[in-house]
């Protein structure tokens, strides 16, 4: 269910990309495209009744883990979204010092 | 009439990939994932070269030491994706504050901080500042690890931030603990080449697995990591707090 | 030699670099030298990091990587040595770039390669915010991470197919489980639009132009030579040894087919030299990719060495030009060549050699590529680019022929005597290996079956 | 219990995502963003993986949000 | 032994010399560029003739090869003497050039370029030594008046390459083999698609309809000795091609009785004749002398062509003629105006007069040419187009008929036209101090005409040689005795035919000597409708001699609107992708992906 749930949460990100003409806005949803990916990333390696992927002393089955890597992976990838949310809100703040506003219809042609 | 177009466009592609995933043989169900089949069986068993063997808790001599299986993964077996997700931060800390001019001030914030907001907030900074260097230093054992713990210190500077207008200038020494975590990262590495051949190789005793100084190099490259990450926040916040003069 | 150094060197200089601002450009300056030093002495193989075989990072190289490690590292060491002025605080951010562009051709893993897209993306965004558009970066920062996003669901759903990241292993475990391709369509799909963003692809490239239109000359041949030759080559691999293009070969070939069509248009209808250089840079690509994803991949990377060359002699002249008279209207350009006649020189072989003419590198190139299309009897795809070549044509012809000549009033512009040195070098480099090319491809002969070894080996050491 | 939670999950992320992205103002958007991404936390948390839960707890919910807002704070500023 | 390699690289080599000497010294250059082509012209003549060239290939790399043939042989002492003859024009016109170093090298490489082409031994080699000459000639244009007509130039020439390129190309990827008898071996539909494809390349650098657009823009603006060039050398490639294409490959199609030849040999000879009629047609009505002359090159193309798609003995000799006898002829012509040019700085008809009053030997050469172009004996030109026409008689083709001798007759017109404008007619007064060609240019001058004429008189030597050439194609030679040529109706016996006229002028000379004088009046010793004249204004009409055709049709040709069309349509194009994709919003890009991944995933429901 997640799963399908994380599908819909990129897809409501490129629906904001396709209608936002905000800067701010845009980047919002390239947020929400970002936690629907890394929502996604950690479906694909869940297994029902698994265990979370940390070795305590009462474990004992090998198999009953969730698959560790795709965490893994989504640390890099939250990691590097902050990153770019970081870069893109730069430059959000750089053209609004430039154009006074957010809004991309309102900046003119350049 | 183009948003509910377009929300209906983006929702026929939803629908398409969930019903294509669904009809997808090699696409695991949701939660029917077969660990076994994948590299990470080999992770789980802190064994890629040998047979697949169990990994028992409390116990020496595996691979890696660490009882985090992800964070044995982020910091040893793909060491190399986070040093490039830390560089990832760290360009874009540095391009925030390339962004942002030389020339600008703090925002000066609506309120000035009272005497409660500066005692409370050291009191907090303290506190938080240790959680954030706990979570980092048992990253191999419990969740978290060098990313939230780096941010928490990096909360915690923001607290001070808050508190007091003229910490802003401490900021500027991070740059330099920043860099420096960075070089030994990579410094770190370049050592596995020299002592084993390989780069970022685990070359120190991976320990018992469960204990504090176990893991070999894990919670160290994760301490560097969260200073790094820490330094780099800070100075991202710093930058965000900051306006161009113009 | 590791190559891993390659990455290791410039992050570690990067770093260093912050510490104080007055050693950055020495730094990258070291750095580069370091790096162009190490690409004629590393040796092939598959490097490990971190000593777990198949199942870690592996670092590839083979005649494949070890060509465009050379070419770009040379250029880019070329472009800013050419460039010094215009690094100014870009230092730290080259060098990184230096490291993403470095571990982008090595890398051997799935996954990593997304870390270092990003890498390379991010500075490719910061490298771009020089030119005061902070709207048009916006968007490449946008697209881009769209792009790498789209990108990590591919990965993700090969990944769970597959159960492995290593690219050497992907096709073999295609193989060994049977996967139908057409489970395969959608992941391939998406690693194909998320790369094509950064190369460049047409429905995907909305960002090229406002990013290169008002770009000065590092920006230019960063992004359009050796950004583009990178993320070419890595496509490249990538379509030439995981990916099983199958049932979407057909959308692939259109839209390549289509970027090539558009790119060489639009510049037939630009009056600005650097949108013409643009989206001529756009074909370019769609030719590039369109061989890699026909599996021609001699004439492919024959195509990207003239292409980076070209490229790097356009660009760094162009940006010099439009510095010195601070226009870009063709109009308002024309006969400046006449002051500056060692530039125009090599402009013109530039020029001619994209054309392909004859005596030029350009020329083998081109009857490479079509010896190569018409022995699968590609008839439909030969001609289109014939005719784009003749649209390509045109359009240069008719700016450097303005360039060359004046009416009224020329305008001049100045010149570094190392710029000059250096396009003057690579015109010559097009012109020799334009006559002599015997021991290129001599050195491209073993590439696709290197290519395929690593795969046959499954990624085993 | 789980299955109803993660639909409950699920069904909220849909709602807080077409929220945080077609909302009008840009305040209300980031809140709905800072919700989501704490749900998503829920989310990571139901899917057994702790780790990234708390990463994005910190990093994803709290730094960012506070990213935006800073950006919001400085904006208001200028516009005065 | 001489090889072809090293004629070619020499050449190259003394381009390279004559660019670094001309840096400093340009009329030094030139001059090193008629001493270039003297050696070049005398080396292929000398070792030509005596089978002497030796075709090893040791210096170039790859896939460049040479072989000798009497085919290539032919064309290469026709282009080279033309390079030879026009050289002789350069150091007079060098200091006009904006950049007379890169005039002297590329002129230099255009003659190697063709030089290689002519003895190519498979495609790949002929395709870059074409592509060669297209780019070096190409850069010769702009030295001229305008820039515009280089881009024409390359497009045409380049859709003509390209076509080659890509039969060569397709050819390659049936038979495996880049030689030049690959083409033979074809047949079916692909044999009629590389026959095509090389027609197109034919035509196109022939300037044969519907390419012929370029001729006139680049033969009436570039400067004079590379328009000459252009005419009577580089054009001429595109007979070689056609030559080729027509007459080796042999796509099985249908036979049409009535003419006696294969349907698409009779779509080239359509299309000949129609270059025939619309170029003698749009050359009548220009202003312009070399526009003129350009227009008529392509009309003479057109007799080429035609001759050619006949193939027989007879009509392939009458090719071959005619290529020789147009070489020297259209040269000559260009080189008289080259002349005028230079003396007076215009060519437009309209604003020259009583040139011959000032420059007699041009006037002579200029006429021979002119007698030569329109196949009057006892010019070259008169004994091609008699072949032709016999050719013509012969195969029964009615329309081509009427095309050909409605080209005869019209060259008469046009051809009078500058004669009667430039050189006859009223002095002007503003070229009172004009003088006649400076030495130099006379030798060319004189040479070119003494050949036209000497070809005209002895035609043995020239179909002697040609009759070797046709033989490499399998056909019977020509038959021919002492006297005269024997045709299908008829026999030829050009000596006598030139005797004849020879007596002709003789007779009309000692009546025009020897009989009393007409008094010479000056120009305003005369009245016009009662009233003295008082200024001296222009009082002849040759300038607007076909005034009622220039009411008939429009001065540019039609096509040439097809072409505008082309170009207005890629270029709305071009503004429709830039519109549409080039945006710079990032949502665009998202669109596209959002659209291609959801025909992607419904693909199979859709």
């Amino acid at each position: 269910m997640i799963q399908y749930a994380s599908i819909i949460l990129i897809m409501l990100g490129l629906y904001g990309l396709l209608t936002n003409r905000n800067v701010i806005k845009i980047i919002i949803s390239l947020n929400v495209f970002e936690i629907g990916l890394n929502l996604f990333i950690i479906s694909v390696g869940y297994v029902d009744g698994g265990l979370a992927p940390i070795l305590t002393g009462n474990s004992t089955s090998v198999l009953s883990f969730v698959d560790p890597l795709p965490h893994a992976l989504v640390l890099t990838s939250i990691v590097i979204g902050v990153g770019t949310t970081a870069l893109g809100l730069a430059f959000a703040k750089k053209i609004y010092a430039k154009y006074g506003t957010y809004e991309i219809d309102e900046m003119g042609v350049e | 009439m183009k948003k509910v177009l377009s929300l209906l466009v983006v929702l026929a592609l939803g629908f398409g990939i969930i019903n294509s995933l669904n009809q997808n043989s090699s696409f695991p169900k949701f939660g029917e994932a077969d660990v076994s089949d994948r590299v990470s069986d080999r992770y789980i068993n802190k064994n890629v070269t040998e047979e697949n063997e169990e990994v028992i808790f409390g116990e020496d001599g595996y691979e890696t030491g660490s009882s985090n299986f992800v964070t044995s993964i982020v910091a040893n077996y793909r060491s190399f994706d986070t040093l490039g997700e830390v560089t990832v931060l760290f360009i874009s800390a540095f391009g925030v504050a390339l962004l942002f001019s030389k020339d600008s001030k703090r925002v000066s914030l609506n309120f000035k901080p009272n005497f409660m907001l500066r005692v409370g907030s050291r009191a907090l900074f303290g506190l938080i500042i240790m959680t954030g260097i706990y979570i980092s230093v048992h990253g191999h054992l419990t969740p978290g690890g060098g990313f939230p713990g780096g941010t928490m210190i990096a909360s915690s500077i923001l607290l001070l931030y808050l508190s007091n207008d003229s910490f802003r200038t401490k900021i500027k020494g991070f740059k330099l603990l920043e860099g420096f975590m960075g070089s030994l990262y990579v410094l770190i590495g370049v050592a596995g080449i020299y002592v084993t051949g390989y780069f970022l190789e685990n070359f120190l005793d991976t320990g018992v697995v469960g204990d504090l100084f176990s893991a070999g190099i894990i919670p160290i490259v994760y301490v560097i990591i969260g200073l790094k990450v820490g330094s780099e926040i800070a100075s991202i916040i710093d930058n965000f707090l900051t306006e161009e003069v113009s | 030699m590791n190559p891993v150094l390659l990455i290791a060197i410039p992050l570690l200089f990067a770093f260093l670099s912050i510490m104080n601002k007055k050693f950055a450009r020495p730094l990258l300056l070291v750095a580069l030298l370091l790096d162009v030093y190490l690409v004629f002495t590393i040796s092939k193989g598959l490097y490990s990091i971190g000593g777990f075989s198949q199942y870690g990072i592996n670092l590839l190289v083979d005649q494949y990587s070890l060509i465009g490690l050379m070419v770009v590292n040379v250029v880019f060491f070329l472009t800013v040595v050419t460039n010094c002025k215009e690094v100014k605080r870009l230092s730290t951010v080259l060098l990184v770039a230096l490291a993403g562009v470095n571990g982008l051709l090595l890398t051997n893993d799935l996954f990593n390669l997304f870390v270092f897209l990003e890498i390379v993306g991010i500075s490719a965004y910061l490298i771009t915010s020089g030119n005061k558009r902070p709207l048009a970066t916006f968007n490449y920062l946008v697209q881009g991470t769209v792009g790498s996003g789209l990108y990590l669901l591919g990965l993700i759903l090969l990944y769970s197919m597959t159960g492995t990241l290593n690219m050497a292993l992907i096709l073999p475990t295609i193989v060994d489980k049977a996967i139908p391709l057409s489970n395969l369509a959608l992941p391939f799909m998406l690693m194909f639009i998320g790369l094509g963003v950064e190369a460049k692809l047409l429905p995907f490239n909305s960002w090229v132009k406002g990013v290169l239109q008002n770009a000065n000359a590092l920006t230019s041949v960063l992004i359009a030579g050796v950004f583009a030759t990178t993320i070419a080559l890595t496509f490249g691999r990538l379509l030439s040894t995981v990916f099983v293009l199958g049932s979407i070969s057909n959308i692939v070939l259109v839209i390549l087919a289509v970027t090539m069509l558009a790119g060489e248009v639009a510049a037939f209808a630009s009056k600005r030299i650097r949108e013409v250089l643009l989206f001529s840079a756009i074909a370019q690509s769609g030719l590039i990719i369109l061989l890699f994803a026909n599996g021609l991949v001699i004439p492919a990377i024959m195509l990207i060495i003239a292409n980076i060359v070209s490229k790097y002699i356009l660009f760094t002249i162009t940006g010099k030009m439009v510095d010195g008279t601070k226009t870009d209207e063709i109009e308002s350009l024309q006969g400046v060549f006449s002051k500056n006649k060692l530039v125009g020189f090599a402009f013109t072989v530039a020029s001619l050699s994209v054309i392909g003419l004859p005596l030029f590198f350009g020329f083998i190139v081109k009857l490479n590529i079509l010896t190569s299309l018409f022995s699968q009897y590609q008839l439909f795809l030969s001609a289109l680019i014939l005719v784009v070549s003749l649209i390509e044509g045109t359009y240069f012809v008719k700016l450097l022929i303005k360039l060359w000549y004046s009416v009224g009033e020329v305008k001049t512009f100045k010149v570094d005597a190392l710029v000059k040195v250096v396009t003057l070098i690579f015109a010559l480099g097009l012109i020799v290996f334009g006559v002599y090319t015997k021991p290129l491809t001599d050195s491209l002969m073993t590439v696709p079956e290197e290519m395929m070894e690593a795969i046959a080996e499954r990624g085993n050491f | 219990m789980i299955n109803i939670l993660s639909i409950v999950i699920s069904v909220l992320l849909v709602i807080l995502a077409f929220l945080a992205v077609s909302s009008k103002t840009l305040s209300k958007s980031i809140v709905y963003l800072s919700a989501l991404s704490m749900l998503s936390v829920l989310g990571f948390v139901v899917m057994k993986a702790p780790d990234v839960a708390v990463t994005e707890a910190v990093i994803g919910s709290g730094l960012v949000t506070a990213l935006f807002v800073f950006t919001l704070l400085s904006s208001r500023k200028v516009v005065k | 032994m001489f090889s072809i390699e090293l004629v070619v690289l020499s050449t190259l080599l003394a381009g390279v010399l004559a660019y670094i000497v001309s840096i400093k010294l340009p009329k030094l250059g030139s001059y090193l560029t008629i001493l270039a082509s003297l050696a070049v012209f005398s080396v292929l003549a000398y070792f030509g003739f005596n089978n002497n060239l030796d075709a090893e290939v040791n210096l170039i790399p790859q896939f460049v090869l040479f072989k000798t043939s009497m085919f290539g042989l032919y064309f290469a002492i026709i282009v080279s003497f033309i390079f030879f003859m026009v050289s002789f024009f350069n150091p007079y016109f060098i200091k006009d050039y904006k950049y007379p170093a890169a005039y002297n090298l590329f002129y230099l490489m255009a003659l190697a370029g063709t030089i290689g082409v002519f003895f190519a031994s498979n495609f790949i080699t002929l395709f870059i030594f074409f592509e060669i000459v297209v780019w070096t000639s190409m850069f010769l244009i702009p030295l001229g008046k305008k820039r515009k007509p280089t881009v024409t130039y390359f497009v045409f020439s380049t859709v003509g390459s390209f076509a080659m390129l890509y039969a060569v190309m397709f050819t390659f990827s049936i038979t495996g083999s880049f030689d030049l008898a690959a083409i033979s071996v074809l047949s079916g539909k692909s044999a009629l698609l590389v026959y095509i494809l090389l027609a197109v390349a034919g035509f196109a650098k022939l300037g044969a309809y519907p390419f012929y657009v370029w001729l006139p823009k680049v033969l009436g603006k570039s400067p004079d000795p590379v328009s000459a060039v252009f005419s009577g050398g580089i054009e001429k490639l595109g007979a070689f091609i056609a030559f080729m294409a027509i007459l080796r490959i042999s796509p099985a199609s249908i036979y049409l009785e009535a003419v006696g030849m294969y349907l698409q040999n009779y779509v080239i000879a359509i299309f000949g004749a129609i270059t025939i009629v619309v170029g003698t047609l749009q050359a009548i009505r220009q202003d312009d002398a070399k526009k003129l002359l350009a227009y008529s090159s392509a009309s003479n193309g057109g007799y080429i062509l035609v001759a050619i798609a006949m193939s027989s003995s007879i009509s392939l000799t009458g090719a071959m003629y005619h290529i020789l006898a147009h070489a020297l002829a259209s040269t000559a012509a260009f080189l008289a105006i080259a002349v005028v040019h230079y003396r007076t700085k215009t060519t437009k008809i309209s604003e020259l007069g009583g040139m011959i009053h000032h420059m007699p030997l041009t006037y002579m050469v200029y006429l021979m040419a002119i007698i030569s172009m329109a196949g009057i004996p006892p010019m070259g030109g008169f004994i091609s187009k008699w072949l032709i026409f016999q050719a013509v008689i012969n195969k029964q083709m009615i329309i081509v008929a009427v095309a050909t001798f409605f080209g005869s007759i019209g060259s008469f017109l046009y051809v009078f036209r500058p004669l009667a404008a430039l050189f006859l007619g009223q002095k002007l007064p503003k070229y009172k101090g004009v003088k006649e060609a400076p030495f130099l240019m006379m030798i060319p001058l004189i040479i070119l005409t003494l050949g036209s004429f000497y070809i005209g008189v002895i035609p043995n030597q020239v179909i002697d040689f040609s009759n070797k050439v046709i033989a490499e194609f399998g056909f019977g030679p020509l038959l021919m005795n002492e006297f005269g040529i024997q045709g299908a109706n008829g026999t030829l016996s050009a000596p006598i035919i030139a005797s004849v006229f020879g007596l002709g002028v003789v007779v009309i000379a000692i009546i025009f000597f020897i009989l009393p004088k007409s008094r010479k009046v000056g120009l305003m010793d005369t009245y016009t409708s009662g009233e003295f004249i008082y200024t001296e204004e222009l009082l002849h009409y040759s300038a607007d001699f076909y005034a009622p055709f220039e009411r008939l049709y429009p001065a540019k040709p039609l096509i040439s609107k097809v072409y505008a069309m082309i170009k207005e349509k890629v270029n709305e194009l071009g503004r429709f992708f830039k519109y549409w994709f080039f945006t710079n919003k990032p949502e665009v890009t998202v669109l596209w992906i959002v659209l291609i991944l959801t025909l992607l995933v419904w693909g199979d429901i859709l």
